[in-house]
């Protein structure tokens, strides 16, 4: 699975992008972003605060419920601010 | 018709594209979003338009296929600049064309209003030594959430 | 800024100019109406466009001031031909250049919902070997009478 | 006083332009359209239907209602439809 981060949830990240292979008992987004969190402090900073981050699964907005079984690619964002 | 690219746009060109040879429109909208040199209350002297290539062209096309379904519009056009942008820049451009203006004039309003929520670009501005993340303005939300019931 | 005039306009041209060398725009939208080749269900060939010289101009530029007096915009054009037109012409064109989107839009919509209603111009439509006075549509009525309590 | 008329109304009253001289006693916009069909049919061509009939005053829009007194220039025309 293809995670990928943008805006500042990248730069707290540290990357841009990665290739995962969470465990597979991790059913949706918000079970993915515990996991990730646990994998060490960038990862706690760039999900320290839920209300700002947005994600999008196979190019599709999602919420942190929407499963991420067979997904390809995860993006994780802050509010969008273009036009 | 979707564009995502760093080069200007000439509003004048685009819709003498849109509306060369037909007969059959009688109302054209634009809106263009321009840098302005001041955010909030601070000073902006560049900024930069990062976006999701893929996802970006993909939501920008369900936006103008919910426009199409919505509204009887003749063509429609979106334009939305990437990369280092300077105070007076163009930074997107939207066109309706339709046979009467209030379908025009309406669809525009849901194209900018939808693109502001769901479009995944984020800007960062710069200006006096820094560089900051946009913060999304919340009257976009409304704006957005009053065509959900329509 | 208020033109009336036999000659065409190019809609980018008109933008570059209100926006040039300005960065306190961050909004410009503009509405072109242009001749259809058909009213209702006849066919238009040619249209002449009367006015009212003298009133004309004094009525747009009232209808222009109440805009400005309304929204915060940087600037404002209406450009409006007289004389004889064909179908895919530009009739009219409003532009309103502003901070933020919002008052953008709604002034060039109530813009364009005065002149409709308050402009002393008449189209005289030509099709199918006859000539007839184009008619006022009720909506346009409604249009305009939705901004008197805002 | 300069009466103007447009569009069809023109070319029912069967002119763009004159000069009048009404009587003293008429005071507002209905009392000069009353006067004026007695003048000749094609003024009773122009003013047969009211509600279609639309005045300005010295260049302002006006109403059946609005005082004529002193008044340089009225205009007769039909609901515009520019735009």
């Amino acid at each position: 699975m293809k995670l990928l981060y943008f805006a500042w949830v990248k730069q707290k990240a540290g990357t841009a992008e990665e290739d995962v292979v969470p465990p597979a008992d991790i059913r949706d987004v918000n079970g993915l972003i515990t996991w990730l969190k646990t994998r060490g402090d960038r990862y706690e900073a760039a999900f320290a605060d839920l209300d700002i981050i947005r994600c999008a699964v196979d190019q599709e907005h999602g919420d942190l419920n929407t499963p991420i079984a067979g997904a390809m690619e995860i993006a994780f964002f802050p509010p969008v601010t273009g036009g | 018709m979707i564009r995502v690219q760093a080069e200007d746009f000439d509003v004048g060109a685009e819709v003498a594209a849109l509306t060369r040879g037909r007969t059959d429109i009688g109302a054209v909208v634009t809106f263009s979003g321009l840098v302005r040199d001041v955010s909030g209350d601070q000073a902006v002297t560049s900024m930069q338009l990062e976006h999701y290539p893929g996802m970006t062209e993909k939501e920008l096309a369900r936006i103008e296929a919910e426009a199409h379904a919505r509204w009887p519009l003749q063509a429609t056009l979106i334009v939305h600049r990437v990369g280092e942008l300077k105070p007076g820049d163009n930074i997107v451009l939207v066109v309706t064309a339709s046979a009467h203006r209030e379908a025009a004039f309406e669809a525009a309003t849901f194209l900018m209003d939808y693109l502001k929520t769901r479009a995944p670009f984020w800007k960062r501005e710069e200006g006096q030594g820094e560089a900051r993340w946009v913060d999304a303005r919340e009257n976009d939300g409304k704006a957005a959430a009053r065509w959900k019931h329509r």
